[in-house]
């Protein structure tokens, strides 16, 4: 998204209460200001309960943001939870042409056929669980997420993704850093569809 | 078919947006099973205003009056007096808060209608500290534990101070009844519901409420940590009627607390001197409770 | 109808008889406590069958008005000052539970330092709660107006707390007589409270809920509606009254003697009265002045002050309190309503009166005289000392 | 947190009909009358809990302790779990004395 001659980026991120995606917005947004841009992160304002389908938002600029308004056409939709795609239309205004990120085995289907951008996957679970971040039940995937969207976006670089953990994840650094390298190497791309 | 411990009854719907594994819908869901169709339920701000789900929908099958957090008391009485002068017949009114709302900034409603001898049921989900607001200390939590404003760092080990007793408070006023309920034994808690039902005056419950996110234990975990509460004497189970207090719940030789401590991440830190400690004091509470049964 | 004389507190407690209220719930606090006193002499007496819950505190006096009014039940509370300060949140819940509690309120000034007397900082202070505001003159006019706001706040298409308010002394300790009007006379004018909305055992229904951005401002709106509708409604439940009684107190904004006039003055509450002599007596040295008795505050009248706005060029304001760091609420929000008009007189802040500081004949006078002089700043604090005589013991 | 569109409902609940489509539906006072049934909270699980019925010696253990209402009792008397709401907590398998529930990972 061009605007008055800078560039936006707006990443939604889709999580489950627990599983830290509303620290993924911040830590990207760490990241991002690490590159020297001007980032925006925050929550969808509610109540959170654990479990319960959770977003979050990060806006990335070149330049000051001058809005406070909520992300209703990201260019990029990450989805920490396969599983609320079942129930939740992730693909909800993402731009045609953007990214959809998701923790999965594998890449999902093109559901949304209108979607031409790409679509990436990593699995952010065996990697947290891996690095012994949260447990089966609620594995806590940000941080391995966010490796792999520094790979599959370059809105911000991996070494930024760590640093941004390394400063500002209270613990397990040294896990939560390897997450994000592991799946910035594992994760896979499929490429966009040209019409 | 095998017989039901407790009604089949249901006035709680699913749908509801409590976490999983939450110890306050049950107290929802065996409170209203005991109490039927004929209930008013006031509830304050509180996990509950959030578990019973956002307009146009709602969680119990009975009406529900959101009140303010420190006025369930007052809310109470404004809604038997109401019942009262127009005639409807046989409605139980009950407040239900939890424990901030009850131990802390509620606790002057509270204490106005036991003294004011309103005609109703108070409940206290006791989950030990400011869940809905994401697990903030309140005078309910107990000794020791982590919260987000009892943090664990090397000047501080969790909360200072120890669990206020709201029981006594209560019991102070001479109230018709009052009992303390577990969820985690649930045949016990629709007998008292029952019990209390039939009475009249103010009534009292003290419910405990395991909460796995505040807790920080598995979410499968609430009954068996429930039950450890009582079995290590830390929640007995009792109830006071007309001054009277009998314990419902005795074992030939109760479980150490530290089974129930280590059974809980906020407690994780604790030393064995630490626990030693709260193993002291919840032996203590434990004989003055045998000894206020003792009295008769 | 009889005539009696009786206080100001007396007047609420009698409406309250009269309106057959069924819950009333109450803390005491000077010099609110002859209502509730009278009425539990009433309830006590068998002449008032109501419920009477003694709670503990304003905040819980209001709460349990609100729940009670939840099941349907005709709501009445009494309070003044830290009192109805103390209640701040529960007003705004009153508001948005659409619970039409009737209120009295005796105006006394807030602490510290601490003051019984009057000034209107408490009420002026709720303003913004969704609340009808009544301002009274005379202990009549108490004991029709609490009438008239059981009416209104209860009827479907308001549904609204109303609160009726009293200089503290001037009214709710001066004794005077008062038409009272019969029992089949109020039976008639306002019948048992019926609503649709009422909370009953045995169905569904959770009153209070919560909303998130997508919904709350359309319930937010609806209070607004209403407060509007109110306005309209009023002048037509006044006028029913008057069919009854013979009395109409004349709408949100009565005015006396301002056809003519080249400067009329707003005033709330028993300044009023002070004001009007005034007025005849500078009339008499062939000053043409006038007055408009700002009875409604919510809603604000500002149709009718802009009609006198049409009309006068110089319009003073009397405001019996003061908003720190702006001016006292009656002026802006005169000179807010009067900024969308055509006409735009001159309006002058008389700030008067404060902590029940006299109002005397001599400082209307000094009023009115600066506004036919067109001399003074915008924003006059009146009848400051400029000697003080403090009492030394010692 | 689980989000419910008011006009997206048109339930009967109290007497009363809810559809909801411009501010002139919503009733004056914000009281809520739909079951919260009409949501379904199967999102939130990640695990489920499967009943091996060989096993289950119908004590309702399960059912007593579901803090979701998610168990029901089928007419034979067996227990059976409303996956629409089943939130995954894992109590039921935990609490279960025969071990006949399993929480299997959702796909």
């Amino acid at each position: 998204m061009v605007r008055d001659g800078g560039i936006v980026i707006e990443i939604r991120f889709h999580g489950r209460g627990g599983q830290g995606a509303v620290i993924a917005s911040e830590l990207l947004a760490q990241a991002a200001f690490l590159e020297g841009k001007h980032p925006q992160s925050f929550p969808f304002f509610g109540v959170e309960r654990r479990g319960a389908p959770v977003t979050a938002y990060t806006r990335i600029d070149d330049k000051p943001i001058s809005v406070r308004t909520s992300i209703t056409t990201p260019d990029v939709v990450v989805v920490l939870d396969a599983g609320l795609m079942r129930t939740i239309d992730v693909m909800a205004g993402l731009k045609r042409d953007g990214l959809l990120l998701v923790n999965s085995e594998r890449i999902p289907d093109r559901i949304d056929k209108s979607f031409t951008g790409r679509i990436a996957a990593v699995d952010a679970t065996a990697i947290a669980l891996s690095q012994g971040l949260g447990d089966r039940a609620t594995p806590i995937v940000n941080t391995a997420i966010l490796g792999a969207l520094a790979r599959a976006s370059g809105v911000v670089s991996i070494n930024n993704v760590v640093k941004a953990i390394v400063n500002h994840v209270p613990a397990k650094r040294e896990g939560n850093a390897l997450a994000a390298i592991l799946a910035y190497r594992q994760v896979k791309t499929l490429e966009a569809v040209i019409l | 078919m095998a017989r039901l411990t407790i009604p089949a009854e249901e006035y709680m719907r699913a749908g509801h947006s409590a976490c999983p594994g939450c110890g306050a819908t049950l107290v929802m869901r065996y409170l209203l099973k005991g109490l039927g169709p004929n209930t008013i339920v006031t509830v304050p701000a509180c996990c509950w205003t959030v578990i019973g789900t956002p307009f146009p929908t709602t969680a119990i099958d009975v009406p529900m009056v959101d009140c303010a957090f420190e006025a369930t008391g007052a809310s109470v009485s404004g809604l038997r007096a109401a019942a009262d002068a127009m005639g409807l017949k046989d409605v139980t009114i009950v407040g239900f808060a939890g424990d901030g709302g009850t131990a802390d900034i509620g606790i002057q409603a509270l204490s106005g209608m036991l003294e004011r001898r309103t005609d109703a049921i108070y409940v206290m989900y006791d989950n030990e500290a400011y869940m809905n607001t994401g697990i903030q200390r309140s005078g309910a939590t107990p000794r020791g534990a982590w919260t987000t404003t009892t943090p664990v760092d090397q000047a501080a080990r969790g909360k200072p101070e120890v669990k206020k007793d709201v029981m006594a408070i209560v019991a102070a006023h001479k109230p018709a009844y009052a009992a303390t309920v577990n969820v985690a034994f649930p045949e016990d808690f629709l007998k008292k519901v029952e019990r209390a039902k039939a009475i009249r005056g103010p009534r009292f419950f003290h419910a405990l409420s395991p909460c796995p996110p505040g807790w920080r234990y598995p979410p499968e975990k609430t009954i068996a940590v429930g039950r450890l509460a009582t079995d290590t004497n830390v929640f007995p189970l009792y109830e006071v009627e007309d001054g009277t207090y009998r314990i419902n719940r005795k074992l030939g030789k109760a479980k150490p607390v530290a089974e129930y401590l280590r059974a809980q991440g906020r407690f994780g830190h604790l030393t064995e001197i630490e626990i030693a400690e709260i193993q002291a004091d919840i032996d203590t509470r434990w004989k003055r409770l045998l000894a206020l049964e003792a009295l008769g | 109808m009889v005539q009696e004389v009786i206080s100001g507190n007396y007047a609420q407690s009698y409406a309250a008889k009269l309106a057959r209220v069924q819950v009333v719930s109450a803390y005491p606090i000077t010099p609110q406590t002859s209502i509730v006193e009278r009425i539990a002499e009433f309830v006590a007496a068998g002449e008032l069958r109501a419920e009477y819950i003694k709670v503990e505190s304003e905040h819980s006096a209001m709460q349990a008005c609100i729940s009670a009014a939840a099941l349907g039940a005709r709501t009445y509370t009494a309070t003044s000052s830290q009192g109805l300060l103390l209640m701040h949140e529960l007003l705004h819940w009153a508001a948005g539970a659409r619970a039409p509690v009737v209120m009295g309120v005796v105006n006394r000034a807030v602490a510290p330092p601490w003051s019984i007397w009057t000034d209107h900082a408490d009420t002026i202070s709720q303003r913004d709660t969704g609340w009808i505001q009544f301002y009274c003159e005379s202990n009549q006019e108490v004991l029709d107006t609490t009438l008239l706001a059981f009416r209104l706040a209860e009827h479907a298409d308001v549904l609204l707390p109303a609160m009726i308010t009293e200089d503290a002394f001037f009214l709710s300790h001066t004794v005077e007589p008062v038409d009272i009007p019969s029992q089949e006379q109020v039976d008639e004018f306002l019948p048992p409270r019926v609503t649709k909305m009422a909370i009953r055992p045995g169905t569904i229904g959770r009153l209070g809920s919560f909303t998130g951005p997508d919904l709350y401002m359309e319930f937010r709106h609806k209070i607004a509606q209403a407060m509007e509708r109110s306005a309209d409604l009023f002048l037509e439940i006044e006028d029913d009254y008057e069919r009854l009684t013979g009395r109409n107190h004349g709408g949100p904004l009565p005015t006396y003697q301002v056809d003519d006039a080249d400067a009329v003055l707003i005033t709330m509450g028993t300044a009023t009265t002070t004001a009007r002599a005034v007025v005849d007596a500078m009339r008499a040295r062939g000053k043409k002045v006038g007055l408009a008795k700002l009875r409604a505050f919510r809603p604000f009248p500002v149709r009718e002050i802009r009609q006198l706005g049409a009309r006068v060029d110089r319009i003073g304001v009397l405001d019996r309190s003061f908003t720190f760091g702006a001016a006292g609420a009656a002026f802006t929000e005169v000179v807010g309503a009067l900024y969308g008009s055509r006409h735009r007189p001159r309006v002058r802040d008389f700030v008067a009166g404060i902590g029940g500081r006299d109002i005397t004949p001599q400082a209307v006078d000094e009023m009115f005289t600066a506004l036919l002089k067109d001399r003074g700043p915008e924003v006059d604090w009146v009848g400051l000392k400029h000697r003080l005589e403090v009492n030394r013991r010692g | 947190m689980t989000t419910t569109r008011a006009e997206h409902h048109d339930a009967k609940a109290g007497g009363h009909t809810t559809a909801y489509e411009t501010e002139e539906d919503l009733p004056e006072a914000p009281v809520a009358s739909v079951p919260s049934d009409v949501i379904h909270t199967a999102s939130w699980r990640t695990f489920r809990p499967v009943i091996a019925l060989a096993k289950c010696t119908k004590c309702y253990v399960c059912w007593k302790f579901c803090p979701d209402v998610a168990i029901a009792i089928d007419g034979d008397g067996w227990p059976v779990i409303r996956l629409d709401y089943c939130k995954g907590c894992g109590i039921c398998a935990e609490e279960c004395k025969p071990l006949a529930i399993e929480m299997v990972k959702e796909d």
